[in-house]
């Protein structure tokens, strides 16, 4: 056990270094700063710790944008998947959905806020499919291009012994494209709290963009780049809960890759 | 360890038992190079037969072909009478690259387990059928937990075997599938191919460049030649129903046999000499 | 929503204009630049770090933390040090599209076949041979996705960029169509937008089909 | 782009100024002073920026981008309270105190909306929740008798509010023009004017410029404040004249222009006690906390 | 054919050739788990060593650590008398899981080519150099045009031994070369090696499961057995200088030399019989 603790020492050491001399950098960088727009770090950290760190800033700005990240991500994440199979698998029926896919994939947000309220309103709902939305390609096209990447031997053995549909789902496509699919849904997940925030200048009911536009707006540059903190070490945190999922998930393929799983 | 054949054993198969296998006028070509010329055979319920040929004359793309992987250019597959164009159902393929036929991200035992289960075995059932064919091919307990990629070669391709007999095959194609095991396992496979095939009364269709391993497996011996390859003859062979490694490697009909055969391939070798 | 009709009328109408093709020369002139750093420098740094898991394990705060900012809280500060300026606009689509093509990266420099490394190993490859012949050409897939959606945001960001930093290119003319509603000129730059998507998104296609031309997603496609 | 300042005999300084504009109608009084050469009797030479988003302003004069630009009076009290270094030196527009303004509550014909007080039980865009058009549209629904605690007021930034009007995903719409103009031509309705009875004639946007620009540039700041007040009263005298100017500046499309309510200019300078009116009325209705505002003289450059 | 021994061939090497290459105490274990028990043996120039033993004993293991490509838990290897503790000059490899080795990007020519450009080999002579390669193992310029996944798995093989030979190595470590090659193709090429052998002064580490190849090729017989493995015993090969396929494997010596290997190996046996 004492091999596991000083690893996992390692780890967060390694993990820690860097941002610890950045802070401190940051730190002292700033400290005399005189410009408005970036205060010293104590004054961001301050604004941090009286925006964020208590329950009332949880409860009103920090949960109800986790519901609609963990919405829209959702939405995003289940439907790219399936989709991303399906076009995946008929080569045929990707051909001749990509130059549609291709255009709805490039019309910018400018346009696409409106068209998002004229269809869906301004609350939840519209919010939620506009971060779908926004984060549904990176998964969409990494699970296209992981399903077709598949070892195309395992697909034969999936025909040889026929698999149904479903094992044929679970046991060849999804595994075999899930290195991609989680490079995919990394990057979604960023680009879900960026329209997060852009989501939120709508309607106005609070939540953490929200909250983030009014301050700047608001010349409360402090409370601002607090925001930006809070929002950074949100994603850090999303990204950790996703780390995790994937070294459970990809076992196999991180030791496949590290030698052939003889080292750790 | 001696095989004693049923009487209905394969011998007799050509004329009492029915066509599980027939090739009519099959052909194939990549990309309109020709590798395969139209060629017809027959195999029969419960018989074994072996295809022999030199390395890149077309054995594996016949086997896909026979196994409907892969849709012939000219001619058809028939199994039971039936044109196949999609995997048949009880037809077991031994891919002959074992290693990436291998899903990296299951254990073996699962590997083994994932053709029962996909035919509807309960949990439990597969695990345990899984785990006798497992040992049938002399892993253990330990191979089974492990993932395919940290067992050694031979070991890989002994899962892959188990896989095709866990599923419970009536027909089992098999493409070099003992090319990577020692002298000793391969003997007892092949015995244990031998066995299997009569108990079950499963036909196998084996490619081997081991002419030694054809024929003392085979019923017939299907040797292919030539670019694009064409079936040189079909070789019957009548080394009797109780078969063993000593005794009938030393039976001077077993080496004529062989020679024979061995004259068939050399027949039309390539630029190697 | 203007009918297709009415969007294809108004985007006819503009075909002629100078004004039309100074837009779309400047959005793309930005926007070409911009996916050229993020491309190398995404692409270069992503597979780097993707390769030693100590730069990766160093870098995973910073690139998670950063990667979350949203371009609209940093613009303010852009444009005190950058002014409304292209250069501005391009700081805005470098930071904000430059991620999905690094963490791509990141994750594509460990999808290589362990057994080529090793065999580059015995072989006594150089470094240089090594990442040239086989440590690319094995990450190209990932790679290529990630450049793909890479582009598209890159595009996208361009068209924000220079709506909030008031440079003239397509995004101006869709937010001052929007100004006056008027749909047609709006949706004509939307479509417009769109068409570039696809041709650049078109272009990158055929490079895939090119360089991934050995790998099982395209070979499948031939069957 | 310091401005190239020479002393002058007449007490001018000549120096070239950038002026950060909004496209619309409200910044038509720089564009007429360039056009009537109002800023070039004071020795200004006068380039313009379009300003997309309201906010963009300040740090393009904080780092010496702009040197003048239009706010509301709202976003430069709060500067002034939050110690950025911005400070108001002319009025821009003033509240209209007429039925009909340049800003209007819009809503659908047949919404059944009249006045203010059937905004009660309604969804109303505004394009800051808790700031200026809010407290407006409050402020006029509490003189007609209502009780503004009755309205749902969401936000929607401009651009979107007609589309979200037209989809009825909103009852009524806080518009300024020229989409006033268009929302009618749009077959809606303007109702009151949130002005008239709010913040009459008092500075809802002034032009704001750094401090320290307007400590190193004293003369070129009165000069720029004389401009702007002969061009507001010009402005204010001559409507034709700035419907064809901006018709010239602007791409705002010229029918709407000619239908549509030009803003009232500030004829006057710019006075603490003015700014000190508009504060209160924010504090009333809590767009500001009591506490932390600052004199309105403090807003107000002061040489 | 007819292969001729050079004097200083590999039967006087024990005695007048320099030591290539040595194991102290080598082993290994993955995961704590051990496959192979620390051992000693020694290659000496110009000799041609096989190493047998049953599937799974650690032959790849071993193989991979004298390589240098995986650092062994215990003991070191030495080449030429120097600690390695990465790959060295002059070794070659070829991978027993041939198919995963090759770059399914290049073109067979440019997989055989790349190691001679990487060492500094001009466009054109690497050129040559790899066609003749190809050559010597059968393969003509078609193939030599093609990417390794359009090959047959024999195709493939010999693509790996290929690009070993043409690198031009002095030490080369074959991992069951010629598992998936047609029994003449694997003839031709067992006497391939041993002429190059000699020709080149190449020493040559090869693991084989066919025992006969063994004996046939071998100047001495590495027999590996256990668990975790160990060296059950080295076995002399003195069938002199002048070998051939049929000559050689038909004399007296020959059959006793197998039997004694076969029963080196046999004697640990797994669960499989
Ligand atoms: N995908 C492909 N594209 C083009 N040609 C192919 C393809 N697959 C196989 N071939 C060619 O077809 C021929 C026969 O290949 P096949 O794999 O059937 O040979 P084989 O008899 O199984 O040989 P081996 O004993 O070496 O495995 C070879 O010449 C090979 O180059
Ligand atoms: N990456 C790994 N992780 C864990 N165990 C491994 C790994 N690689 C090999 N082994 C184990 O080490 C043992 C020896 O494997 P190795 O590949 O050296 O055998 P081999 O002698 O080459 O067998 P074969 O003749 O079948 O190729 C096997 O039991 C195998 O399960
Ligand atoms: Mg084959
Ligand atoms: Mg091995």
């Amino acid at each position: 056990m004492r091999t596991r603790r000083s690893e996992w020492l390692t780890v967060v050491a390694l993990e820690a270094w860097l941002p610890v001399v950045l802070v401190v950098a940051w730190w002292f960088g700033s400290a005399s700063s005189t410009s408005v727009y970036f205060p010293p770090l104590s004054s961001i950290l301050g604004s941090f710790a009286h925006d964020w760190l208590n329950s009332a800033g949880l409860a009103s700005n920090l949960l109800p944008s986790l519901e609609l990240l963990g919405l829209g991500f959702g939405v995003a994440l289940a439907s790219g998947v399936v989709m991303g199979t399906v076009l995946g698998l008929t080569p045929a029926l990707e051909r001749a959905s990509r130059p549609l896919l291709e255009i709805l994939r490039a019309i910018p947000g400018v346009a696409l806020l409106p068209i998002f309220i004229v269809l869906f309103g301004i609350d939840q709902e519209m919010k939620v499919l506009l971060i779908a939305f926004g984060s549904f390609w990176p998964i969409l096209l990494n699970t296209v291009d992981g399903v077709r990447g598949v070892e195309p031997l395992l697909f034969e053995v999936a025909e040889v012994f026929r698999f149904g549909r479903i094992r044929r789902l679970l046991s060849v496509v999804f595994p075999g494209a899930s290195p991609q699919i989680f490079a995919g849904a990394r990057t979604a997940l960023s680009i879900s709290l960026i329209i997060l925030v852009v989501s939120e200048t709508v309607g106005g009911n609070g939540g953490i963009g929200y909250f983030l536009l009014a301050a700047q707006r608001n010349f409360a540059i402090s409370s601002m780049w607090g925001a930006i903190v809070a929002l950074g070490i949100l994603g850090y945190l999303l990204n950790i809960a996703f780390r995790l999922i994937e070294r459970v998930i990809l076992r196999w393929h991180r030791l496949q890759q590290t030698r052939l799983g003889s080292e750790k | 360890m001696t095989i004693h054949r049923s009487p209905t054993g394969p011998n007799s198969a050509h004329t009492s038992s029915a066509v599980i296998l027939e090739a009519r006028g099959l052909g194939h070509s990549y990309n309109d190079r020709a590798v395969l010329s139209p060629m017809d055979f027959t195999v029969f319920e419960g018989e074994f037969v072996c295809i022999v040929g030199p390395s890149g004359v077309g054995k594996t793309t016949l086997l896909r072909c026979l196994a409907a992987l892969q849709p012939s250019t000219s001619g058809a597959v028939y199994v039971r009478s039936e044109r196949v164009t999609q995997p048949t159902a009880g037809v077991a393929l031994v891919f002959q690259d074992y290693s990436r036929s291998l899903m990296p991200w299951s254990s073996v035992l699962a590997n083994v387990a994932l053709p029962l289960r996909a035919a509807g075995s309960s949990r439990a059932s597969a695990r345990t059928d899984a785990l006798r064919a497992l040992a049938l091919v002399g892993l253990d307990d330990v191979a089974a937990g492990m993932y395919p990629w940290q067992l050694s070669g031979g070991m890989q391709q002994r899962v892959a075997i188990a896989r095709a007999l866990a599923s419970r095959p009536t027909l089992l194609l098999m493409d070099e599938p003992f090319a990577s095991v020692d002298a000793y396992t391969r003997a007892d496979l092949e015995d244990l191919m031998q066995r299997l095939q009569r108990e079950l009364s499963l036909t196998v269709l084996l490619v081997t460049h081991d002419i030694d391993e054809a024929v003392y497996l085979s019923d017939r011996v299907i040797a292919l030649n030539g670019r694009p390859a064409h079936v040189a003859d079909i070789v019957s062979v009548d080394l009797g129903s109780r078969r063993d490694q000593l005794t009938t490697k030393g039976m001077p009909e077993f080496a004529e046999l062989r020679a024979r055969v061995h004259g068939l391939i050399r027949g039309s070798r390539g630029t190697t000499s | 929503m203007p009918s297709p009709i009415e969007t294809f009328g108004a985007l006819g109408g503009y075909l002629v204009t100078p004004l039309f093709w100074t837009t779309i020369a400047e959005t793309v002139g930005t926007f070409l630049l911009a996916l050229a750093i993020c491309g190398v420098v995404g692409v270069t740094i992503g597979l780097a770090i993707g390769s030693s898991p100590i730069a990766n394990q160093s870098t995973r705060f910073l690139f998670d933390f950063l990667r979350t900012i949203p371009p609209i809280a940093i613009l303010p500060l852009v444009l005190l040090l950058f002014g409304p300026t292209p250069r501005m606009v391009l700081v805005v689509v470098v930071l904000g599209a430059i991620w999905p093509i690094l963490i791509q990266s990141i994750y594509a420099a460990r999808q290589g076949e362990p057994l080529l490394r090793e065999m580059s190993r015995s072989f006594r490859m150089p470094r240089r041979w090594y990442i040239l012949h086989i440590f690319l050409p094995g990450s190209m897939p990932f790679v290529m996705t990630g450049l793909r959606v890479g582009t598209t945001i890159c595009l996208l960001l361009t068209i924000t960029g220079e709506l909030l930093g008031g440079a003239p290119g397509i995004g101006y003319q869709i937010e001052n169509a929007q100004n006056y509603l008027d749909t047609p000129r709006m949706y004509a730059y939307v479509l417009v937008s769109a068409l570039l998507g696809l041709l650049v998104n078109a272009v990158f296609w055929l490079i895939q089909r090119r360089v991934l031309r050995w790998h099982s997603s395209q070979r499948r496609e031939e069957y | 782009a310091s401005p190239s300042s020479a002393a002058k005999p007449g007490g001018i300084v000549k120096a070239s100024i950038v002026i950060g504009v909004g496209g619309q109608l409200s910044t038509a009084d720089v564009f007429t002073g360039i056009d009537k050469g109002f800023f070039q009797k004071e020795g200004l030479t006068v380039t313009t920026t379009t300003l997309t988003a309201g906010a963009s302003a300040i740090p393009q004069l904080l780092n010496g981008g702009l040197m003048f630009a239009a706010v509301d009076t709202t976003t430069a009290v709060s500067s002034t309270q939050q110690n950025v270094g911005i400070t108001a030196v002319a009025p821009n527009t003033v509240g209209v105190p007429d039925d009909d303004g340049y800003a209007m509550v819009v809503a659908g014909a047949n919404s059944g909306i009249n006045s203010p007080k059937d905004l009660e039980g309604k969804k109303v865009q505004v394009n800051q929740l808790g700031g200026t058009a809010q407290a407006l549209t409050s402020a006029s629904i509490t003189k007609d008798g209502g009780d503004p605690s009755k309205v749902q007021f969401v936000e929607i930034a401009p651009p979107q509010a007609i589309p979200a009007l037209q989809a009825g995903r909103v009852d009524a719409v806080v518009l300024g023009e020229p989409n006033v103009t268009i929302a009618k031509g749009l077959g809606f309705k303007a109702i009151f004017n949130p002005e008239q009875n709010t913040v009459p004639k008092l500075p809802t946007f002034v032009f704001v410029t750094a401090a320290s620009y307007a400590k190193a540039n004293p003369q070129v700041v009165a000069q720029f404040q004389r401009a702007i007040l002969a061009s507001n009263q010009f402005d204010n005298a001559n409507p034709d004249a700035v419907r064809s100017i901006v018709a010239a500046h602007t791409p705002v499309p010229g029918a709407v222009i000619a239908k549509a309510h030009l803003p009232l200019f500030g004829e006057e300078s710019l006075t603490g006690d003015q700014v000190q009116r508009y504060i209160d009325f924010l504090v009333t209705y809590k767009v500001l906390q009591a506490a932390a505002v600052p004199k309105g003289s403090a807003v107000v450059w002061a040489p």
